[in-house]
């Protein structure tokens, strides 16, 4: 977070956030994990809520990570992790794989963002002339997955915006963003824009606005953002 | 259209007029099945007994004898049929209520029909193909010439609600077909807001190995075991 | 065939024709098979040849017909007759059986013609105004495999030609025929047009030529058009 | 173009280097594998020791380390590379010839790579997708609003010859994968003219069952059993 000490004392960790965009999965979602902190929100959702994670690179109902020794050189994840399969999981080539995302078949995709605009419009491949990442199957999920959270840091390193009015770096794809968890705040976008819906604990609405481009849309009373509901 | 929100365990019906129950009128019904094989023969019993009307059926062909789909055709519950072969000397039924202006017909060629459902399901809105170029197919399409060759193009072609057969399911919704059975039923659970899928047996998840999953869980909302395994209406 | 005796006498029976076809076919390759005539070719190909026959309705490498009360219910062919599966089938849907024939992956489709034209047009799917017949999977076939062999008696019942200048039925697709097998006559098509190979036994070219409405093109001897070789 | 006529069966080669001795200087190769997994790991050897230069390269990243498709960029054998993620940090033999500018790249999102190669095997020569509208994945594409929708048209993608990795393979060519060790190897079997599958082991046809074949025998030209199957180079 940034040099702000008041951003930074009420941030959340990354593992704060995962376990907040875990509570935010509806039972019986079926969700794909980008790279990253997305991939822990796995690790949050507890059993029983029936939720399914697939993964473009073939499978649907990929589970924990195997015990050290045990893993299958055959069974990975998007990130080149090892994975187990559950009970009733099915593998495929990655044409039947993006079929089933470009098709509208998983519900969410929780993507990491480099940046997100005013209307939802997602960054997350690349750095202008960084000469950096790649666009893998970002472009393919974000259009297809029924809805889109994306995370981020609130703020750059070096304090620069990243909830801006356009983007500057280049899209992934336009207002595809549902949901958005920084740090310090969770953001929704409606047709009329952004929404705050909840501010880090300790963080007023004017906190979020004052590093936030544009203009944010309170709704209601605001929550407060916290791993745990 | 999205696809309605279904539990992904919970998927068994008790029977299949429950799994049917809510076809509304004006529903757009993938029906697997070739040849008699492959059909969801207890699903269409159940349709024949519930009054959903006006609807657009999206099959093969236009039924064989009087049995099966020739039985909705017979109660004047389709609109509208979209398949590859109409005229079939079996397919009196749908023969007579068409020569009496009583059912639109659209017929088109059998892998362009399955190519329009597999574009639905794989979110491909339109593509262009070589298939009935310079026929009567190619009517009112658009036609482009892409390397040379002359190509038509075809939108995607989705339904409301597909009514497959599979020889067995998990709880979950995956599915395995056996031999030429599997037909237009696999590419049509991937192109209905809801998929309903009779079947020869329900085994538990974890039965059927990842690698023997014909149609993923995701494809499918509903599994019903067949009332009666040995009917044969050869729609 | 026609009221004409002499070309009545010469004609080769169905079975006949099935089994030239038959020898028509290259050694491994993979064969689609139409209703009628052409499914009876299947009869006539020699064990070790290799051929691989494959049904649109979803099987790569179908069998003989099975024993009576032998038939599996769920493995037929495309004209609805049981089959059996050699070791080394393979079954799959109808989208992935037309991908396999749209994507010239069936090296020859054996299919009944009603007219051929001079460019070797086909049309085979319905008369007009007859209300019988359906597209089924035949233009995908004929647009589809390497090679459309077509069989067709040469005149119609009623004495009418078949093989014309331009189809008067409607098209299943234009130019696509490459062989084509009648009764009396066995017809190759090149770029110059159609070119009479073979000749019933007993018939002249100038026979085949009264009866065919395009100029036949002699590229050399006109052999002898029988079952056996 | 059609595919090169190969026997049905005899399709067992006896080794990684004569699979793929006649690959030309200038081929568009095929290559399956996605994270280190599925990857035909001694047949990009045997193209390590292969003369074939001016290559245009499809594979959905730009290699890791110094091993695998790495090998083959340090030769300088690859013209051109198609992938969906070229600048991974271990891709750092890649980026070190891109700066040069002795490589030239086309990065494609991922499943519209995929769905290119799925159209190159389906004889579909062109296609819809709202992939990567209003991206730079759009530039010099041709753009079209279907059903309210922007989307882009892409063109199917075959290669001369795919080089993949299976579990398991027939004397006839039937694949069959294991966990998600399928990735594009499948689709890429459909789309070359040659296919050559690398695999762990051979048996003989009908011990897959014709429900259990993946990748159709019609669809592969040539079968090796990897030499050394401890090999991993993470490509």
């Amino acid at each position: 977070m940034s040099s702000d000490p008041k951003l930074s004392a009420a941030a959340l960790s990354p593992e704060e956030i995962a376990r907040r965009v875990a509570r935010e999965i509806p039972d019986r979602s079926v969700v794909n994990l980008g790279i990253g902190i997305p991939t822990q929100v796995a690790n949050h959702v507890a059993l029983g809520r029936e939720v399914m994670f697939m993964a473009e690179n073939g499978i649907l109902g990929s589970g924990p990570r195997p015990a050290p020794g045990e893993e299958d050189k055959d069974l990975i994840n998007a990130s080149r992790e090892p994975v187990t399969a559950v009970p009733g999981a099915s593998v495929f080539g990655h044409a039947d794989a993006f079929a089933m995302i470009r098709g509208g078949h998983v519900d969410i995709a929780v993507l990491g963002a480099l940046q997100v605009s005013a209307a939802g419009d997602l960054a997350n491949w690349t750095v202008p002339g960084a000469g950096k990442g790649g666009i893998g199957g970002a472009m393919d999920l974000a259009v297809g997955a029924r809805e889109v959270y994306a995370i981020m840091t609130h703020l750059m390193k070096d304090g620069g915006l990243k909830l801006l009015e356009e983007c500057t770096y280049p899209l992934t794809a336009r207002g595809v963003v549902k949901k958005l968890f920084t740090d310090i705040a969770f953001i929704e976008f409606g047709p009329e824009g952004p929404l705050l819906r909840e501010a880090a604990p300790g963080l007023t609405p004017d906190d979020i606005q004052r590093v936030s481009a544009p203009k944010l849309i309170l709704p209601g009373p605001v929550g407060t953002y916290a791993a745990e509901g | 259209m999205p696809p309605e929100k279904t539990p992904t365990q919970g998927k068994v019906y008790p029977g299949s007029p429950e799994a049917v129950a809510d076809i509304p009128d004006g529903a757009v019904i993938l029906l697997g099945g070739f040849g008699g094989v492959g059909v969801p023969e207890n699903l269409l019993v159940a349709m024949a007994d519930h009054p959903a009307r006006e609807l657009t059926v999206v099959t093969n062909h236009a039924g064989f004898g009087e049995r099966g789909l020739a039985v909705l055709l017979r109660q004047g519950k389709v609109r509208k049929l979209i398949c590859s072969y109409a005229f079939h000397r079996s397919a009196f039924v749908f023969r007579e209520i068409y020569m009496a202006g009583k059912i639109e017909l659209e017929q088109i060629p059998q892998g362009t029909m399955a190519e329009r459902m597999r574009a639905a399901g794989a979110g491909i809105p339109a593509f262009y193909t070589p298939t009935g170029a310079g026929t009567q197919a190619a009517e009112s399409k658009e036609i482009r010439t892409i390397g040379g060759r002359e190509t038509l193009l075809e939108y995607a072609l989705g339904g409301d609600f597909a009514i497959i057969k599979a020889h067995r399911a998990d709880h979950l919704g995956n599915l395995v077909y056996r031999g030429t059975a599997a037909n237009f039923n696999p590419v049509m659970a991937t192109a209905a807001r809801i998929t309903i899928a009779e079947v020869e047996e329900i085994v538990m998840p974890g039965e059927i190995a990842p690698e023997g999953v014909h149609t993923p869980s995701v494809y499918v909302d509903r599994v019903v075991r067949g009332e009666d395994l040995e009917l044969r209406s050869e729609t």
